[in-house]
């Protein structure tokens, strides 16, 4: 008996799903409520062909989308916006275009105003943002940091005293890219204690750029680091000029610039691209002294091998901390290596827990 | 006519092209030419590009079609002209404005962008089951990878003296990091002699015909 | 004031920009793309300054006949031919302020501005960059010397990534039974490429990553304000 | 890193002379080494060569002139061999120059394929800009993104875009990407998002980035990494052409770097023994 009213049982349910199609409409979660979710499976009635209308606030009916899969996802996101009822309509057709079945479903948009998804990046931020913070505020209160040595910045020193001896100017190119790029501004930071020591040993500075806005920053950048040394007469404003927004072209100028005035020292800190072996081999061919530096990391094989000194990706960012000395700069470096020695240590437990086979950190941390 | 610009297009390229390449042996009033030419011809190119292609799409063509669903833009136009404000050395502070707005912009914009592509997922790549393989050379190169990844990053640490086991540590890194750049300079070699390829073909090619092109 | 107010910008935009990455809700939501569109906005605007720089430093430079002054009158003559040519007869798709230039195309082939850029400028660029060819080869000869550890890996793996990507390298180790198939070169140095070298290329990401966080927090912060003008 | 070396150095330019002769007697006098397929290369020849004649495929030319020479061949190759299977070929471009190297590329087979009819055979949509979001607007609405092809017919009198409403009826995406946007692009939407075969060619500057989408979940189908994918493919179609003709320059130049890696280190040493014994 049993048994007779379990088939039973199963043969209502099989009935009522094979008329059925499920199709459902739902709002999209941690968006700003533009985009609504359908989702709609008609594999049980052979449905050959899916087409999808929309009503707004039941206007008239608006094409969605037309399909021939018979299960599927779809992200509407035309013109969908919070506090408009939406109804969508799912009609079901087969081979000969005969409509099979219909469904609806009515639903609102939502905006919301925190993105769970990325709950991670935000707990990421603010370690990083309170441990720099924290060293920057500690050392302010006068606590001694040690930091290492970097080798690419010895050369500054020699660099700016060769080129005084041998009476040929030093030349400076903060990298290729426009200031929307955190390397530009890293070699101009660079650029102005660079500026302020040749100011101070009577170097001349010769700084080509190839963006509008850094030139206006390169120049104002030294300006003030002559006026800092105490020769603010010694400025020459055109020592920072602009060739061309190109790529290659500016390379081409800047390689005739290495050939005819010889630098004595050339310093390459931004962000560059193919262009770095080309000013690279040109300025070694003219015997200068070369530092480079850039986070780039398809061009810093080229700089370590054709340059003297290179500072490697983040050796870029803590140069101009290094070179302050000031304890605030200083402690903001400590804080960044706080932060490093957080992350580093959730690799490792990351990699462990990979092994044991749990996946919840990676997870967590993934951000799509 | 048509005929005689193509054909004198394809000689002033194949000049073009060895102007440049005559500045491998030394620099020379050939090469001068060029150098002067292409510096003169992009910059002139990349200002009627800024015109056609972002200032007029992105700026004009908004603000004259609909002003009132555009007003925003002209917040950006303002700050473009403090921008040129420059030009007058009384009110060159002015540009002062837009590029701390500017410089703002990508240090937000550049916070998160590295925290996320270039730190978090990296980290979570990293986050592997190394001995999960069906070979022992994946294996091998698993650890290597992981090892590899973690000597590196500690590197880059300043603040702590590089001796003892944790100079160890940095030194394994900085063999990772040389056997990174030792490899990719071999792999952009290929890349880069396809260049010179490329443009012998069109000398030997479409020039002097002496290959098919 | 003429220092001050830029921080204070410097720092509200950094910290909005930062928030409104985790707000979805409207106005935040979009604030950072908008930005960036200000930025181009911004730079097609100061592009103006670098063009008046190029021209008064080449002018001044024919003016008090220094050296080579004849070829920067070259630069000067280059540079008004292209803007006039896209200024009067446009660019393929925009017409310019002349019109279209139908009867110079029919004539050319193509609009002034697509001549010179197909026939020069296009030339200019490839030529260039394929210097690298060359310079990849005399970098490679100068720098790849076996002297210490470090100078031995990165000679070692160059070679082998170089052998293995090409048919005179497969070649050479294509003789090698199943089981060594890994000592195979294309093997090697794809193994190269895969495992140390993404290990290496992590690590600089990470850093320079993390160097590019403390570096905009400097920023953002008004600790390193330099590019104002020094302090 | 590179400390002063003291050593006599042989003048570069010699060098330089050697790369040039290198790259262009390979080119003039094809020697023919023998090229190896890899995996990846096969995997886009088995998708082409499997793909029933008749079927429409979409072909990205997602790059400009600086990467012609490595993307230029393996498009001719691979449009090639679809003409070859008797395969219908859409063209589109997500860079402006992208037009224009399909066009390139199409002229360059005419001759070949006479019967090969525009509008039937093959069609040039032509470029349209905006990235990831005309892609997705293309899953969508094919002829709403592309309402005419690239010479303004309307998109209702190309006989080959029958039925073309937005990706169901595409066979498979084949991207020759340069950057972006690109490939990575059209794995993201016509894979991810439309489950659309999704495969490509790449310069090899970007390949290490790209390989991994050829994983398990067949994110991309197979990939043609630089020059050498190229090469690998004219063998695999045994139609060698340009790229094979470059793959001799490229070992013979690889191997000239080679040998004066070998020359720099000789001389390095004999010149270290040399000091030692005059120490």
């Amino acid at each position: 008996m049993k048994k007779i009213i379990f088939l039973f049982f199963l043969f209502f349910t099989c009935l009522l799903f094979s008329e059925d199609i499920l199709f459902e409409v739902n709002d999209i979660p941690n968006d700003d409520g533009s985009a609504l979710q359908l989702r709609w499976n008609a594999s049980n009635i052979s449905a050959e062909k899916i087409v999808i209308e929309r009503k707004d606030n039941g206007g008239k009916p608006t094409f969605v989308l037309e399909t021939d899969k018979s299960t599927g996802e779809f992200v509407d996101g035309t013109e969908i916006s919070t506090g408009i009822e939406y109804s969508y309509k799912l009609t079901a057709y087969n081979e000969n275009n005969e409509i099979l079945a219909t469904a609806n479903s009515v639903t609102f948009s939502k905006a919301q105003w925190f993105n769970f998804k990325k709950l991670s990046l935000l707990i990421m931020s603010l370690i990083m943002i309170i441990s720099i913070v924290y060293y920057i505020y500690s050392a302010r209160s006068g606590k001694e940091l040690y930091i290492r040595k970097i080798a690419g910045l010895e050369s500054m020193d020699e660099s700016v005293g060769r080129a005084t001896e041998m009476g040929r100017p030093i030349l400076f190119i903060p990298g290729t890219l426009d200031l929307d790029d955190m390397q530009t501004i890293a070699g101009l930071t660079l650029l102005g204690r660079l500026a302020q020591k040749a100011a101070e040993y009577e170097a001349d500075i010769i700084v080509p750029v190839c963006r509008s806005m850094v030139l206006s920053t390169a120049k104002e950048v030294v300006k003030e680091a002559y006026l800092k040394a105490g020769r603010p007469d010694a400025y020459k404003p055109d020592s920072v000029f602009y060739l061309t927004d190109d790529q290659f072209g500016f390379v081409a100028g800047v390689d005739g610039i290495i050939i005819r005035e010889k630098p004595a020292a050339n310093f390459f800190l931004g962000a560059f691209y193919a262009e770095s072996l080309i000013l690279a081999e040109t300025g070694f061919s003219s015997g200068a002294i070369q530092t480079a530096g850039t986070a780039m990391p398809s061009q810093l094989p080229f700089f370590v091998v054709a340059c003297d000194y290179t500072l490697i990706g983040e050796e870029l960012f803590a140069a101009s901390a290094y070179l302050s000395k000031e304890p605030h700069q200083l402690g903001s470096l400590k804080g960044q290596d706080m932060g490093k020695a957080v992350f580093v240590i959730a690799l490792v437990i990351g990699i462990i827990l990979e092994i044991s086979g749990i996946h919840f950190l990676k997870d967590f941390l993934t951000i799509h | 006519m048509e005929h005689f610009f193509s054909v004198l297009g394809i000689w002033l390229g194949a000049l073009f092209t060895f102007a440049i390449f005559s500045f491998l042996y030394k620099d020379n009033p050939f090469y001068k030419v060029a150098e002067q030419i292409f510096v003169g011809l992009s910059a002139g190119y990349w200002f009627v590009y800024t015109i056609f292609f972002i200032l007029i799409p992105n700026l004009f063509d908004p603000i004259s079609q609909d002003i009132g669903a555009n007003w925003i833009k002209l917040f950006p136009a303002a700050l473009g002209i403090m921008m040129l404000m420059r030009l007058i050395p009384k009110t060159e502070w002015v540009s002062r404005f837009p590029i701390a707005l500017i410089i703002g912009t990508t240090s937000g914009i550049f916070f998160l962008r590295y925290l996320k592509s270039d730190v978090i997922n990296q980290l979570t790549a990293t986050m592997i089951n190394p001995f999960a393989g069906s070979d022992p050379v994946t294996i091998i190169g698993q650890l290597m990878l992981v090892i590899g990844t973690i000597t590196g990053v500690i590197y880059f640490y300043f603040s702590k003296k590089h001796e003892g086991a944790f100079g160890v540590t940095a030194k394994i890194g900085i063999y990772f990091l040389m056997i990174s750049f030792g490899a990719a300079f071999g792999y952009t070699a290929m890349a880069r002699i396809s260049l010179l390829i490329g443009r012998l073909q069109f000398l030997l090619g479409d020039w002097l015909g002496i290959i098919s092109p | 004031m003429k220092r001050k107010i830029p921080l204070v910008i410097t720092f509200i935009v950094g910290i909005v920009v930062i928030i409104s990455e985790f707000i979805p809700h409207k106005p935040f939501g979009r604030i950072s793309g908008e930005l960036e569109n200000w930025y181009l906005i911004i730079a097609g605007f100061a592009i103006i300054l670098g063009q008046m720089n190029l021209f008064k430093v080449n002018l001044f430079k024919i003016r008090y006949k220094q050296k080579n002054w004849q070829f920067y009158i070259i630069t000067l003559i280059s540079f008004i031919i292209m803007v006039s040519c896209g200024l009067f007869w446009g660019t393929e798709n925009n017409p310019g302020l002349f019109g279209n230039a139908e009867s110079i195309t029919s004539v050319v082939g193509s609009k002034p501005f697509d001549y010179l850029f197909d026939n020069i400028y296009q030339h200019l660029q490839a030529t260039m960059f394929s210097l690298l060819a060359f310079f990849i080869a005399s970098a490679a000869y100068r720098a790849f010397i076996a002297r210490t550890l470090e100078s031995n890996l990165l000679l070692i793996a160059a070679i082998l990534v170089m052998l293995g990507n090409t048919s005179l390298g497969s070649s050479l180790t294509c003789w090698l039974p199943e089981n060594l198939k890994f000592l195979h070169l294309p093997n090697i140095s794809s193994f190269i490429m895969k495992f140390p070298t993404t290990a290496g290329q992590r690590a600089i990401m990470i850093g320079a990553g993390l160097g590019i966080i403390g570096s905009s927090l400097r920023i953002i912060l008004g600790i390193e304000r330099s590019y104002l003008g020094g302090e | 890193m590179t400390e002063k070396i003291t050593r006599k150095q042989i003048d570069r330019r010699w060098i330089f002379l050697f790369m040039f002769i290198g790259v262009a007697l390979p080119l003039i006098f094809t020697i023919g080494f023998p090229i190896e397929t890899s995996e990846n290369s096969e995997i886009v020849y088995d998708l082409i060569d499997n793909t029933p004649s008749g079927s429409k495929v979409i072909l990205s030319f997602d790059y400009d002139p600086a990467s012609m020479p490595e993307l230029h061949p393996m498009a001719e190759a691979v449009m090639r061999h679809c003409f070859r299977k008797k395969i219908k070929v859409i063209v589109t471009a997500l860079w402006p120059m992208g037009v224009q190297m399909a066009e390139d590329t199409f002229s360059q087979l005419k001759a070949d394929f006479p019967d090969v009819s525009y509008g039937r055979d093959y069609v040039n949509m032509g470029f349209k800009a905006g990235g990831i979001v005309t892609l997705q607007a293309m899953g969508k609405n094919f002829r709403e993104v592309f309402p005419k092809d690239m010479n303004g017919t309307p998109i209702d009198e190309l006989p080959i875009m029958d039925g073309i409403n937005n990706f169901n009826n595409i066979n498979f995406i084949l991207a020759f990407s340069a950057g972006d946007p690109g490939i990575k692009q059209w794995v993201q939407i016509a894979h991810d998002t439309y489950g659309i075969t999704v495969s490509g060619g790449v310069t090899g500057v970007s390949a290490p980035a790209v390989i991994p989408y050829v994983n398990e979940q067949k994110q991309l189908t197979g990939l043609l990494a630089g020059l050498k994918g190229a090469a690998e493919y004219e063998r695999l179609t045994k139609e060698p052409g340009s790229a094979t003709k470059g793959m001799d320059a490229q070992s013979i130049a690889h191997m000239i770097i080679i040998l004066f890696i070998a020359i720099g280190n000789i001389n390095y040493w004999r010149n270290k023994a040399k000091e030692k014994r005059g120490a």
